[in-house]
């Protein structure tokens, strides 16, 4: 398979690293060939993320050997890692949003070109090589995920690395982005350097990948080959089950408004709009699904739906109640269920126990409490109950939520949602970084409840995701509807077009 | 490239330009209000020196704050550091002279510094724990230490040291007299601006002159250089800094030493220039002060700067002539209803309606009395800083990892 | 002098740690207990006032003594607490220094029937009387009448200032006396007055925020500043020191200039003198001689309570005659010196 | 069974290496100076006599009330510096109320008590508004109301207190009102206050209130994560406003035993730096009843021993700042050092289970 006379770019033997009460990794073995694009993928905790925080320095592995085109090394730090020509975007980034473009670029590689003129020039220039499309003098917290995305790439470009980690770049991007990114990485490809792509995205995976190594448990459980494996059998190698797929049966849809809106606008402290008229409706049994390129009012209009914000003119109706002015915890108790998008921020108390959180957001309700008082023997069976119905792996309930992966926390936060049977769920990315088998176990869980008359808000960056599971597409842009679209007809390519301003 | 040095220098000139304007309506307004009220003091060359002298130790302490939080270290032991700075520069001018008892305020206030990073930096200990074991740790170790050494010093008992020689003064001779002369015609405007010209050229401490030139070299070094681009990017995500290479232990303790060594130096201002000598509690609070005149400036070194000038300002002037307060009402008034103007301008009718709203009471207080009760004078500054937090508040942005504690291999 | 020395002597009879006379004490006469205020012995101050009073004692009637001293914001409790401990330790006659003592002593005072206690600027708390218990005023408006004479006679600008630590009674009373003083000799005098706190007591502790006050009462023409600041005078002095010749502060307590730096000396005109050492020594003589002084006692200028210095020969000389006359008057019951401003 | 003993033992390494560590501290300082640590200790290790053992309980329950007040802020991520102006101001109009005895007998002591918790809550409630209105740090303002507390106070009271002599104060306490307390020893050692019991009070309904109690649930939600409380339907900004109120109601107690207990007004007998002492031992117990009862109990044993200084040794009773001051910090590192340590032990275990069962996972 590999070129002989070629030497290895990296080269992973018998790694091992522990958490405390967790193995992350042990005996890796992974082989990366020089230009090629390597993917990585594996469920939610199968030690990705950790794999390639060693290999780039940021942790230190307990056992193995570390091999950078033929030279045994030992990285004891970031900055060695970028000595030997290892770059690495993070799955979470990591800029400083107070910082500009240029300052965060030249951090740390301040050597190479200063942090002034010399180094804008060098900015603007791999700006332009590879499309980047960023002015040094914006800061960060300005720029959308995408310009991040590609402002991440090009510190890692900016510093010479010719082996570049990438931690799931994609879960943030729409299609369109995504083909960009494509692009871009096949540009690095052309120009001689390795790529490590972490994804969930099998098909993605398929589309880009030279190479693919598969993680389970901690460990790599074998290699394919894109040219000849299909999603079903990488699956059956990340899982041991069968892909999941979103799509509904059949429509569920009832004549009950649930929630509606009509012409809801929201604006900021300085008078700008952030949401201009909105009206939707979503009946019983119906999952409405919100697409758009993030930054554009998704978040506004979810945090406005929950009282989080409060619109500037408006009405939002829950059944036949006006609910414009209620506050959060009025619409909990009316029942609406919240997937928040961002799961640390604001899903959970990371250092607070599995059964605290279970009372989060549901303090006023049974079984977490009577009356004024916490009621911890009723919330601690409720979420003994979550953690066996959701399959969340966790050693036990007063482990702090801190300690799960990503993926099980979702999952506690799906199930704690989903429980006293809410009317009305607003879910933001309820699948977003979560592995094959956890996203067929939240859609079952949404599918089961719409059967019953649960009307879903649905908001999510995943196309497949979204036309699988919504009833509708509404499609947003600047804070205003500019689309509907109906799921059986409509193409992922369609909906990115009209999310990114093409004709609706 | 050209046009990019071009859009720099446009930045730069706005900035410059903008600090400008806002000093200049400034003085046209307290102008204003010292011709109308007939309150020369208020601009008086005197006024002047004692607000320099009263704001010196503040901005110190604030400068100190300012590095410490830059790099995402919250230090309230700033008032433990600034007293242990009094101890030493007592000790160290006592036996070695003015400029080595600075150096001694900055050493001793360093050490300060050194036990806040490492409790802060290496343990990981929460800021604010560690900043209140400093300050009592500090105010206990100055007044232990003076007891047990200072009694047997010439000028010295175990709670004071006197006598301490001062840094040397300067005057610049022409403009200093030229200055005096045109400030005392009291026209308007040109008059102000001499008064502060000779406060700044006649007799002003070289201590007072480093004190302003550090908040000046702290601003070049920690906007304009790689090492305070390294150091800031600790305070806004020290992850993210490490994942790029950037030592970020190594740059907290350096930004906590200087911070401790920043206070131990406004500590030392108090023994040697705003008195001629070092007695126990002299700080009274100012390292607080200090902190609440950084945050006042935004985490920015102008903004403290107006922080420190502001209660410097107030407090000498009620120290001084408790009349000139009153006055002080009137200039209030302007200022919020100035403010309110401006608001207004921006189309944020409720905020101008409330501050108007304020402006006009305080106007309707003073044109209604004659004399602000002493008592209140003394709240004069605290309140300015309350009322001035109060309004723009708002617009506060401090490093986003302040005050959170980071752990090497945390990224990720 | 009382209380403290001239530093350029050499410490010849500096206070200091180690000589100390309740450590070599041996005597067979009365023990004396002495409770400091915050600040202790060598504040050159108050305390060491009492002190001074205290070394006179103990060499006169061979007397021992044992000493206690007050720390920032104690409680009510450690002040108690220190004088029982004096009285368990066998001290027959103890002066608690301050009327922050006044509380403790009246709550301490019943138990120990057969011990002299004494209050400083003391008050009685309650209506009842303590049989045992000494209250040791001054009358500082008086002493402070003198130095206002000498203030207005020393101006040339006819303005003179006063810098009161705290706007409290007692500064108050040292204010008033000062003013009365100066209107009496120069009726047209002004009069600029500061106070660096209106009621925190942290104006006794500042010397900043007396150098600035004083600082702008010599920017306004004062030439003549009287400061009743505690451990804040220091920064008065250093403002008469920086108005340069001509220009005079006024110390107050104990001889200002004795303990004054070498820079602030001649500067320094006089001070208003209040004789705790007097009061002490007079009260441990009470006891000694087994007529304890009880109930108020105020020391004024009859019993030479209350005073003025001549240290600075050359600045006061020329005024001592006119300031010698009202001190007559004063004690003749001519004048009578107002205690408010 | 071994596992939790070894636990306990692993919670209890903390406090004992801290104290140890200040001892050590203490002891260097003192010896630098060319005092005797030998002299210092043997006083301070000396059983306090009866009289100081009733001070120290009396000192033991104000630090502690202000340690909870303290607390409070810090669970819910405030740091509520104003304590000690807060205090100042409930003290006084406490004081105030109570001397024009509107009521009599124990109804003037509970009026008094309802006034002193409502002007402390009052006076933090001004940081409160403004934090959640206008959002400035309650850091500052609160260090503006301090300076402000005390000035108002000096002002009322020299405009409208009782003069004696040199001194001002509120009018005194009617006779009926004065709680005296218990006498465990002699009469003339003193009192434990009557109202040392609002110490343990306060302290069960702090526990109660933050581990039984919905509201003490939200309360810790916010301190945690501010954005989460928000999603979860607290209203942060109200929640900022009650903690900050409740701080100071609490704060304004710290003086009440001792006003009812022997002060008899607000004047000379006022003690100052409870707030500060209070903040000090919230930290050092690490906002837990339990823990903060252990340091305000060391705080007021050492404060309260100080005094014997002056008699026995020549080591300054300032030391005991210091001694105060390295206990608060050896204390928070030492639990760090040992949380660490802990990990690292539980890590090996992990690896051993692994070597003896290859493959498992955890
Ligand atoms: N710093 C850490 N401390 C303790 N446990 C950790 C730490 N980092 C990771 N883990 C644990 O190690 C395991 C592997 O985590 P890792 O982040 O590598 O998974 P991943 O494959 O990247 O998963 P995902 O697809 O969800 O990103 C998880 O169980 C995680 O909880
Ligand atoms: N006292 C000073 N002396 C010299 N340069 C200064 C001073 N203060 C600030 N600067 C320079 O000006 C720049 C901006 O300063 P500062 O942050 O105080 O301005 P600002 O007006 O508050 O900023 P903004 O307009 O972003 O709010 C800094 O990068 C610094 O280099
Ligand atoms: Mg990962
Ligand atoms: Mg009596």
């Amino acid at each position: 398979m590999s070129v002989p006379s070629e030497v290895d770019a990296v080269q992973l033997r018998g790694i091992g690293k522990r958490f405390p009460g967790v193995v992350a990794n042990h005996d890796v073995d992974v082989t990366i060939r020089p230009g090629t694009v390597h993917a990585l993928i594996g469920e939610n905790g199968a030690g990705k993320s950790t794999l390639m925080k060693i290999l780039y320095g940021v942790q230190r592995p307990d056992d193995g050997t570390i091999t950078i085109e033929g030279k045994q090394v030992v990285l004891k730090s970031p900055t060695e890692a970028i000595e030997a020509g290892v770059g690495m975007v993070f799955q979470h980034f990591m800029l400083a949003d107070n910082l500009t473009v240029l300052e965060n670029m030249v951090l740390g590689a301040e050597k190479l070109h200063g942090i002034g003129d010399g180094a804008r020039t060098e900015i603007r220039r791999i700006s332009e090589r590879f499309g980047f499309d960023l002015d040094p003098d914006v800061l960060v917290e300005k720029l959308g995920v995408a310009a991040r995305q590609r402002l991440e790439i090009a510190k890692v470009l900016y510093r010479g690395a010719r082996i570049i980690i990438l931690d799931e770049p994609t879960a943030v991007l729409v299609p369109q982005e995504v083909d960009a990114l494509f692009e871009n990485l096949r540009e690095l490809k052309a120009a001689g350097n390795s790529v490590l792509f972490i994804s969930h995205k099998l098909d993605e995976v398929l589309a880009i990948a030279d190479d693919i190594t598969v993680m389970r448990r901690g460990t790599t459980v074998g290699t394919a080959d894109p040219a000849t494996a299909t999603k079903h059998e990488l699956a059956e190698l990340m899982v041991g089950s069968e892909l999941p797929s979103p799509e509904t049966e059949e429509s569920t849809v009832t004549d009950t408004v649930q929630l509606s809106l009509s012409d809801v606008t929201l604006t900021d402290e300085f008078g700008r709009n952030l949401l201009t008229d909105l009206s939707l409706t979503i009946r019983r049994g119906e999952v409405l699904g919100i697409a758009g390129v993030e930054g554009n009012g998704q978040a506004e209009l979810v945090e406005t739906i929950m009282g989080m914000r409060i619109p500037t003119s408006g009405r939002i109706m829950l059944g036949d109640q006006d609910v414009t002015h209620w506050h959060t915890r009025q619409l909990r108790e009316a029942g609406i269920g919240y997937i928040p998008e961002d799961r640390h921020r604001h899903g959970l108390l990371l250092d607070a126990p599995l059964w605290e959180n279970r009372i989060l957001g549901h303090q006023t309700r049974p079984p977490s409490s009577k009356g004024m008082w916490i009621n911890r023997k009723g919330a601690r069976k409720d979420t003994e109950r979550i953690v066996a119905d959701y399959d969340v792996r966790a050693p036990g309930i007063d482990t702090p939520s801190r300690a799960l992966s990503g993926g099980n926390q979702q999952k506690l936060i799906v199930g704690r949602e989903m429980s006293g049977d809410p009317v009305l769920l607003i879910a933001s990315h309820p699948t977003r970084g979560v592995d094959v088998g956890a996203q067929a176990a939240i859609w079952d869980h949404i599918k089961r409840a719409r059967r019953n008359g649960l009307a879903v808000l649905l908001v999510s960056a995943d196309l497949d995701e979204l036309i699988g599971l919504s009833d509708t597409i509404q499609v947003i842009l600047r804070g205003r509807f500019v689309g509907t679209f109906d799921p059986s007809s409509v193409t992922p390519q369609d909906l990115g077009t009209a999310m990114t301003g093409g004709a609706a | 490239m050209s046009a990019a040095t071009a859009q720099r220098s446009t930045i730069v000139e706005r900035l410059t330009k903008s600090w400008l304007y806002i000093g200049l309506i400034g003085i046209g307004v307290v102008s204003f209000v010292r011709i109308i009220t007939d309150t020369d003091d208020l601009t008086g060359a005197g006024t002047i020196r004692a607000a320099i002298i009263a704001t010196c130790p503040i901005l110190a302490a604030a400068l100190g704050g300012l590095w410490a939080e830059r790099a995402g270290v919250v230090n309230i032991g700033l008032e433990g550091q600034m007293i242990l700075g009094t101890w030493g520069a007592a000790f160290f001018t006592y036996h070695y002279g003015p400029w080595v008892g600075i150096l001694g305020a900055a050493l001793l206030g360093l050490v300060g510094g050194l036990l806040h990073a490492i409790a802060t930096v290496t343990f990981g200990v929460d800021h604010i724990v560690s900043g209140v074991a400093i300050n009592l740790i500090g105010a206990g170790a100055a007044t232990y230490l003076a007891e047990a050494v200072f009694p047997e010093y010439e000028g010295g008992g175990p709670r004071q040291l006197n006598g301490l020689e001062a840094p040397a003064q300067v005057t610049i001779p022409g403009v200093s007299d030229l200055a005096n002369t045109i400030s005392d015609q009291h026209w308007f405007f040109v008059s102000d601006v001499a008064s502060v010209i000779q406060a700044l050229t006649t007799n002003i401490s070289t201590l007072s002159l480093l004190i302003f030139a550090l908040v000046i070299i702290s601003a070049l070094v920690l906007w304009r250089t790689s090492f305070g681009l390294r150091l800031r990017s600790c305070g806004e995500n020290p992850q993210a800094a490490e994942t790029l290479g950037v030592n970020v232990y190594l740059y907290k303790y350096v930004a906590v030493l200087i911070s401790g060594a920043l206070a131990g130096i406004g500590g030392g201002f108090l023994a040697l220039v705003a008195s001629s000598g070092f007695s126990t509690g002299q700080t009274g609070g100012r390292g607080y002060i200090g902190l609440a005149a950084m945050i006042f400036g935004n985490w920015r070194p102008g903004g403290l700067l107006a922080g420190a000038l502001t209660f410097g300002y107030t407090d000498s002037l009620r120290l001084r002539d408790t009349q000139s307060v009153h006055s002080l009402l009137l200039l209030v008034a302007i200022g919020l209803l100035m403010f309110a103007a401006w608001r207004a301008c921006r189309k944020q009718v409720k905020g101008a309606l409330v501050v108007a709203a304020a402006g006009a009471l305080v106007m309707a207080w003073f044109l209604l009395t004659d004399s602000v009760p002493r008592e209140f004078t003394v709240m004069t500054p605290y309140v300015t800083t309350m009322f001035v937090l109060a309004l723009g508040s708002q617009r506060l942005r401090m490093p986003a990892a302040d005050g959170k504690s980071y752990r090497r291999g945390s990224a990720g | 002098g009382c209380g403290g020395s001239d530093s350029k002597g050499g410490g010849g009879d500096k206070p200091a740690a180690g000589d100390d006379v309740c450590k070599t004490a041996d005597g067979d006469g009365p023990k004396i207990g002495l409770a400091y205020d915050v600040g202790g012995r060598g504040d050159r101050s108050f305390n060491d006032s009492a002190y001074a009073g205290l070394e006179k004692a103990v060499g006169e009637f061979d007397a021992t003594c044992i000493e206690g001293e007050a720390t920032d914001g104690e409680a009510e409790s450690a002040r108690e607490d220190r004088l029982r401990n004096m009285a368990e330790n066998g001290a027959t006659a103890i002066v608690g220094v301050g009327f922050a003592y006044s509380e403790s002593v009246n709550a301490v005072a019943p138990d120990f029937p057969e011990v002299n206690f004494a209050v400083i600027d003391g008050f009685d708390p309650d209506d009842q009387a303590n049989e045992n218990v000494a209250y040791l005023g001054f009358a500082e408006q008086e002493g402070s009448f003198l130095v206002g004479v000498a203030a207005a006679e020393k101006s040339k600008s006819g303005t003179i200032g006063f810098v009161g630590g705290v706007n409290n009674e007692l500064i108050q009373k040292f204010e008033a006396g000062y003013t009365a003083g100066a209107k009496a000799a120069k009726p047209d005098i002004k009069v600029e007055v500061a106070y660096i706190q209106e009621s925190d007591l942290k104006g006794f502790g500042d010397p900043a925020g007396g150098k600035a006050a004083a600082a702008g009462e010599f920017d306004k023409g004062a030439d003549v500043v009287y400061h009743a600041a505690g451990g804040s005078g220091s920064g008065v002095f250093d403002a008469a020191v920086e108005a340069g010749e001509g220009n005079w502060a006024i110390g107050v307590d104990s001889d200002q200039y004795l303990t004054a730096t070498a820079e602030q000396k001649p500067f320094i005109l006089t001070s208003m003198l209040k004789r705790v050492d007097v009061a002490t020594y007079d009260f441990a003589k009470s006891v000694d001689a087994g007529k304890p002084l009880t109930s108020f006692v105020t020391y004024d200028l009859k019993q030479d309570g209350v005073g003025y210095s001549t240290a600075n020969k050359t600045a006061i000389d020329g005024l001592t005659t006119t300031i010698d006359d009202y001190k007559a008057k004063i004690i003749a019951g001519d004048i009578k010196v107002p205690t408010k401003p | 069974m071994n596992g939790r003993l070894k636990s306990v033992g692993l919670a209890l390494l903390a406090p004992a290496i801290a104290i140890v560590l200040s001892i050590l501290v203490t002891t260097l300082v003192i010896a630098a100076v060319g005092s005797s640590p030998g002299e210092f200790w043997s006083t301070m290790f000396e059983v306090p006599k009866p009289r100081l053992r009733v001070d120290i309980v009396n000192q033991t329950a104000m630090i502690y009330i202000a340690a909870v007040a303290a607390a409070i802020g810090f669970r819910m991520g405030l740091f509520n510096i104003g304590l000690e102006g807060q205090y100042t101001i409930a003290s006084f109009s406490a004081a105030t109320f109570a001397g024009a005895a509107y009521l009599g007998g124990f109804a003037n002591v509970a009026a008094s008590l309802v006034v002193a918790m409502v002007v402390g809550a009052a006076w933090a409630g001004i940081a409160g508004v403004l934090r959640a209105t206008r959002g400035v740090s309650e850091v500052i303002s609160t260090i503006m109301l301090n300076a402000i507390a005390v000035t108002l106070v000096g002002y009322f009271l020299n405009n409208y207190g009782v003069k004696e002599g040199n001194s001002v104060h509120t009018k005194n306490l009617p006779s009926g009102t004065t709680l005296g307390g218990w006498s465990p020893f002699e009469d003339r050692d003193g009192d434990i206050w009557a109202l040392a019991i609002v110490a343990v009070l306060v302290g069960v309904g702090f526990w109660a209130l933050l581990n039984k109690t919905r509201f003490g649930f939200d309360l810790r939600a916010s301190g945690q994560s501010e954005s989460a409380a928000l999603a979860s339907g607290i209203n942060p900004k109200r929640m900022i406003v009650i903690s900050m109120m409740l701080s100071g109601a609490v704060a304004g107690l710290i003086w009440m035993p001792a006003l009812f207990g022997g002060a008899r007004n607000y004047g000379t007998s006022f003690q100052v730096g409870l707030g500060f002492l209070g903040i000090a031992v919230a930290l050092l117990g690490r906002n837990r009843p339990i823990g903060m009862l252990f340091g305000a109990l060391l705080f007021a044993f050492l404060s309260v021993k100080s005094n014997d200084l002056t008699f026995g040794t020549d080591v300054s009773p300032s030391i005991v700042q210091i001694t105060q001051g390295v206990a608060v910090l050896a204390v928070v590192v030492t639990y760090e050092v040992v949380r660490r340590w802990r990990t690292r032990l539980e890590q090996r275990a992990v690896s051993r289970e692994l070597t003896a069962t290859t493959g498992a996972t955890a």
